[in-house]
């Protein structure tokens, strides 16, 4: 058996270009082997090395009084105080996800778990942003179907509880669906572990699941290509998880981690894209060490594997430790305990090289540096698409709708936001004990174990603005995020994100991208939320169409007290209804002029950074001094949905009507569905109306007594007349009726 | 088993559903690791399967065969990560 | 009381349970590991939510050969307390403890949600703190929980009170739209017919604080506590009174 | 397929797992409910098992079956709904 001789032709069909194949060879000296060019065509795919998106993620605001870790370890670290800190990230399983729904998601869901309780963290909430094509594609049902049952499956099996997130139907995910899963944990601040291998002489454990040829150019180089008719023929093996083994593997991990073993263990990481290549190397990297590896030893799930294929393999549930020379038997053990592999592979050296062996032959010898922070970095040429200036909305050449009541109705039961209820029932919200609000309300919101405190969660993305303006867009989301959190009672803290666009080398895709991350800086430096975790996927395309610019981001806030917290629906008769804000006549790009007028397009709302942060501010003071009955911001469907959603979102039957009057003299459909920024709707008790004043005063945010808590009607001024039960059972039953369920 | 004819004939159809070579079977390997600890260490092997029986109304064996086939494409096993096989046996 | 919840490997909700019991109710709690073979001594058994081995194969299928089981059928046979939840009550229905079996969902999906369950006797040792016909708010979060067993069986339990908890709507009413999983006779609890050993599908550990999912599921701790660890409806009745502290 | 004669020979274990008749059967029914709505009415039942295929060391024919019997007993069904059989057949 031996490895195919390398040549230029090889080093293509690795993706590798000619002037990549030359640097190759100048870094090595000589050839490189077949193994030696498997290994640097996954270290320097766009996945691992984030080619063409590193010179523009350095811009990032990263630090920040709590951050603990920022970008560049397997998640972000932020300190809550009382000696806690929570740790986090969001990641992509696009493709995957697409090629076998099922198993793509519940894969997706392994990988972001394991990149958390690698750092020690013990997983509490998992989320998950979904981008379907049109209900009405051919493919959409069976591909909803298969990953909100495969994330369901594994986080339920796995024991984390998953806390919400957002569904989006456009056509333009027709052939190339998102799946982002994020999920936090929490640790001791003291207790955080990193990705190292330190010391030369210690040894290096593989643990977890066999290695099969499963995933070989999986994620790095799926994630690298656009994808066509003939990646179906190359299609690698699929990855299937198996979320019983990472539950073993988190409970042996996290114990090995615990004061009565964190002493053997020097640094883990877990064997995500590229493996085995890329755990080691990068953990060699941040030390500046070097590892020998000894491919022989490697635990085998099938026969026949290559020393090339067991280095690329994409296997599921594996670790990679450094455990201290001496150590490596306790740690077997404890491994055992959980009926685990633990075989000893190899040790650190301080060659500051990789270097693998198979049957005593050396097969790969590569210097660290040029695989990690010396990989190729390009600043790719950005430019603005000649197409991307949309045409004007007129608003006077939109007919305004006959009956408003309908139009509500039509909107409550539209693709975007009917109620995503038959999706989050297939998840497990309450194992662990810690969800305090479960899917349904602006953010989800868990305790923090030992503490009075409790975090807020959100995970948001404005495709449909972002197809219109990437910048405004992505500034959109994060308030969007930040204003979700306040509504639930809590501060923002900090962010992470994943940015899912097309093919980078497109100028047009690039300048997408680059708009982003511009809108992604000033949102976050306005919040003082810094970015601490985050993740790009490129080359979501397929056929050359590209999706439109997706950027996702998952911010989490801090509750002090966890009692503060608030839901968006509404509590009792009698209260008020208040608007915070104020309405403007803006239409462009609304979930209105998409459902009602099949266009989007228009002047995106304008977004004023100071105002969001201030209506913050009142929405958390109102959560402190608890005078918040219930906290709704006004996203999409705009006002009317906001208030309709208060009505009939509670978990419980004990549902709430209102009665509202709205004074602006703004064009009905606009002052109903338009999607103007830096509003929200909160009911309180009358009682508590003069300080709620004071609040908003000082911060100068605009309010409104606009209608009060009442009965089991939504009635808006002349214009909306509607049952509660009328209009929960067409938000209620619309999802499965896009699925062609009944 | 039963005399078939060439006319229409009700049919079983029995398909068995497998992992496919190569894609990993996380049920058959814990259950053959629990057959080990049951006491059975002489199972070397394990795959776990679906078993599917259809019964059929009466149609020749030729449609009967296509319209199988194309139940199993569709439905009935995953075509990325499972294999399927099936026979037809006439009934009544 | 002395309890001990069991962790199988795949146990997710052990954690939850023992908290519930040792952080809110004051109870003892002793954590045992699905390889011990003895109990110790102990008043009651929890086996807890979860997946036990994946719930590979079929829900509780493995788990009920691990070691530990050998050891809670003894108890279960000298008449201690067993009690199963989800995960639990499907591993007592493998192994032999309880009637019947749990199968997929009617519609085959996972179902996490707030259900309202009846109680359809009060005489047992695990509702005894409930009214009878009382309505529990308690989420059930499952795949396969649909209660089956043979006409003859379900004749029995009938006959014998052995069913305990019906799914119902909020005011009691037991319809075929207040059964989420297809159970048969809507059935969420059967206790065995000496009155020692009970399943639910539904959760009481995840109903026993108000921050979250409410306080319902205490009921059923407490009932068990009340019952002094013995099944039988005179001491029931005699330590119906106690009131439970915490440490 | 091969000579088996009568010393040890591996085998291959093909077990067939269906649910009893008479006990609900949620999986069959669904799935032949999702058939029906792709457009196959000719299917009249469907019931839904499980299919394990159990590879053997070499041991007899007799204690082949004996021990599968019993794994099919004790683990691989569950006979309070479910009957199983299986066939043997010797490998190598
Ligand atoms: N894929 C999903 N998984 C879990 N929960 C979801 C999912 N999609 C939506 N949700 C939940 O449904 C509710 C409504 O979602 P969404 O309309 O996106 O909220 P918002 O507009 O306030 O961000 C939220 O509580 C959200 O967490
Ligand atoms: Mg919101």
């Amino acid at each position: 058996m031996t490895a195919p001789q390398v040549t230029l032709a090889t080093a293509h069909e690795h993706g590798l270009t000619t002037d990549e194949f030359a640097q190759i060879e100048t870094i090595l000296g000589r050839t490189p082997t077949f193994e030696e060019l498997g290994v640097f065509s996954v270290m320097w795919s766009e996945h691992c090395s984030y080619k063409s998106s590193r010179v523009h993620l350095k811009t990032l605001p990263t630090t920040g009084p709590r951050v603990l870790q920022g970008p560049g370890e397997n998640a972000g670290a932020l300190d809550v105080g009382d000696g806690v800190a929570v740790v986090f990230k969001i990641e992509s399983h696009n493709h995957p996800s697409f090629v076998e729904p099922f198993q793509g998601a519940a894969t997706g869901v392994g990988g972001i778990l394991r990149d958390i309780f690698t750092m020690g963290a013990r997983p509490i909430a998992n989320l998950n942003s979904l981008h379907f094509g049109r209900p009405e594609h051919a493919r959409t049902p069976f591909l909803v179907r298969g990953v909100v049952a495969g994330i369901g499956h594994y986080g339920n099996c796995i024991g984390v509880p998953t806390v919400g997130g957002e569904v989006h139907f456009d056509p333009g995910y027709d052939h190339n669906i998102l799946v982002n899963a994020f999920t936090l944990g929490v640790v001791a601040s003291d207790r955080i572990f990193r990705a190292a291998a330190d010391g030369p002489g210690n040894s290096v454990l593989y643990v977890g699941s066999k290695t099969g040829r499963d995933g070989i150019h999986g994620a790095s180089l799926l994630a690298s290509a656009e994808f066509d008719a003939e990646s179906e023929t190359k299609r690698p093996t699929v990855q299937v998880g198996d979320p019983f083994t990472e539950k073993l593997l988190l409970e042996a991990c996290l114990e090995l981690m615990s004061p009565a073993y964190s002493e053997h263990l020097v640094g883990i990481q877990d064997m995500g894209a590229a493996g085995l290549t890329s755990s080691s190397t990068e953990m060699a990297s941040r030390s500046g060490t070097g590892i020998d590896l000894d491919l022989s030893r490697v635990p085998l799930r099938e026969r026949v594997v290559t020393p090339y294929e067991m280095l690329l393999s994409e296997s599921q549930e594996r670790m990679l430790l450094v455990v201290h020379r001496g150590s490596e038997e306790i740690v077997q053990e404890l491994f055992r305990k959980w009926d685990l592999d633990a075989e000893v592979i190899g040790t650190v050296t301080d060659s500051q090289r990789l270097r693998a062996t198979f049957e005593g032959r050396l097969v790969v010898d590569i210097p660290i540096d040029p695989l990690t922070d010396g990989a190729p970095a390009l600043n790719r040429p950005a430019a603005e698409a000649a197409e991307q200036e949309t045409p004007r909305l007129v608003l006077a050449d939109l007919p305004e709708p006959v009956d408003y009541g309908e139009a509500l109705l039509q909107l409550l039961a539209s693709p975007n936001l009917c109620s995503r209820e038959w999706v989050y029932r297939q998840y497990d919200a309450y194992v662990g004990g810690g969800t305090i609000v479960r899917p349904g309300s602006d953010a989800a919101v868990v305790r923090l174990p030992g503490t009075e405190k409790a975090i807020a969660i959100s995970v948001d993305s404005m495709a449909r603005f972002c197809a219109i303006d990437p910048y405004v867009g992505m500034v959109s989301a994060v308030a969007e995020s930040a204003r979700n959190l306040a509504a639930s009672g809590a501060e923002p803290i900090g962010v992470t994100n994943c940015l899912n666009f097309g093919n980078p080398e497109k100028p047009e895709v690039m300048w997408q991208f680059q708009q982003a991350v511009q809108g992604l800086h000033d949102a976050c430096v306005a919040f003082g939320t810094p970015v601490v975790s985050g993740n790009v996927s490129f080359y979501n395309e397929t056929e050359g169409s590209s999706i439109p610019p997706s950027p996702v981001i998952g911010m989490v806030g801090l509750l002090e007290d966890a009692s503060q917290h608030v839901t968006q629906w509404f509590k009792g008769d009698g209260d008020a209804i208040v608007l915070l804000g104020r309405n403007h006549e803006e239409l462009g790009g609304s979930e209105y002029v998409a459902t009602a007028h099949h266009q989007v397009r228009g002047t995106l709302p304008w977004i004023d950074l100071d105002v969001e942060r201030r209506l913050i501010d009142v929405l958390r003071a109102g959560a402190r001094e608890g005078l918040l009955r219930s906290a709704h911001d006004v996203s999409a469907g705009g006002l009317a949905i906001a208030l309709a959603e208060c009505c009939i979102t509670s978990e419980s039957s004990a549902r709430h009507g209102a009665r509202i009057d709205l004074e602006d003299g703004l064009r009905p459909d606009a002052l109903l569905f338009g999607e103007s920024h830096g509003r929200a709707v909160v009911s309180a008790r009358r009682r508590h109306l003069t300080r709620l004043r004071e609040l908003a005063d000082r911060a100068e945010v605009p309010i409104a007594v606009i209608g009060e808590v009442r009965g089991q009607r939504l009635e808006i001024g002349e214009l909306v007349a509607l049952g509660v039960d009328e209009m929960h059972t067409r938000w209620s039953e619309a999802f499965a009726g896009l699925l062609g369920e009944e | 088993m039963s005399a078939e004819g060439n006319g229409a004939t009700g049919w079983l159809a029995r398909v068995y559903v497998t992992p496919k070579q190569g894609v990993l079977d996380p049920q058959g390997k814990a259950v053959q690791q629990s057959l080990h600890a049951l006491g059975y260490p002489e199972v070397l092997d394990l795959r776990l399967g679906k078993y599917v029986e259809v019964t059929l109304a009466e149609i020749s064996r030729e449609s009967a065969e296509t319209r199988v086939r194309e139940m199993c494409e569709r439905l009935l096993a995953n075509g990325v990560i499972e294999d399927f096989r099936f026979d037809l046996e006439a009934s009544r | 009381m002395r309890w001990g919840v069991v962790t199988f490997p795949g146990s997710n909700d052990d954690a939850q349970t023992a908290f519930v019991l040792e952080g809110l109710l004051g109870e003892k709690v002793a954590r045992l590991w699905h390889k011990d073979t003895t109990l110790g001594a102990l008043d009651a058994v929890v086996l807890p939510g979860g997946f036990s081995y994946g719930d590979y194969l079929r829900c509780g299928a493995m788990a009920r050969f691990s070691p530990i089981m050998s050891a809670v059928e003894g108890f279960a046979a000298d008449g201690g307390l067993v009690i199963g939840v989800c995960n639990g009550f499907q591993i007592l229905c493998e192994a032999g403890l309880l009637p019947g079996a749990l199968v997929r969902n009617r519609d085959l999906r996972f179902l996490c949600q707030r259900t309202h369950v009846r109680v359809e006797d009060t005489d047992t040792a695990f509702t005894n703190r409930c009214r009878r016909g009382e309505v529990l708010d308690i989420p059930i979060k499952h795949g396969e929980g649909c209660y089956v067993a043979d006409a003859a069986t379900l004749d029995a339990l009938e006959t014998g009170r052995q069913i305990v908890l019906r799914y119902c709507d909020a005011e009691g009413r037991v319809t075929a739209g207040s059964n989420p999983n297809g159970s048969l006779g809507s059935i969420a609890g059967v206790r065995n017919a000496r009155g020692n050993v009970f399943g639910m599908m539904p959760h009481p550990e995840y109903a026993a604080e108000w921050l979250v999912g409410g306080e319902d599921g205490r009921k059923i701790f407490l009932s068990m506590v009340a019952s002094g660890g013995v099944s039988s409806d005179a001491v029931v009745s005699a330590t119906r009174s106690k009131v439970v502290s915490g440490p």
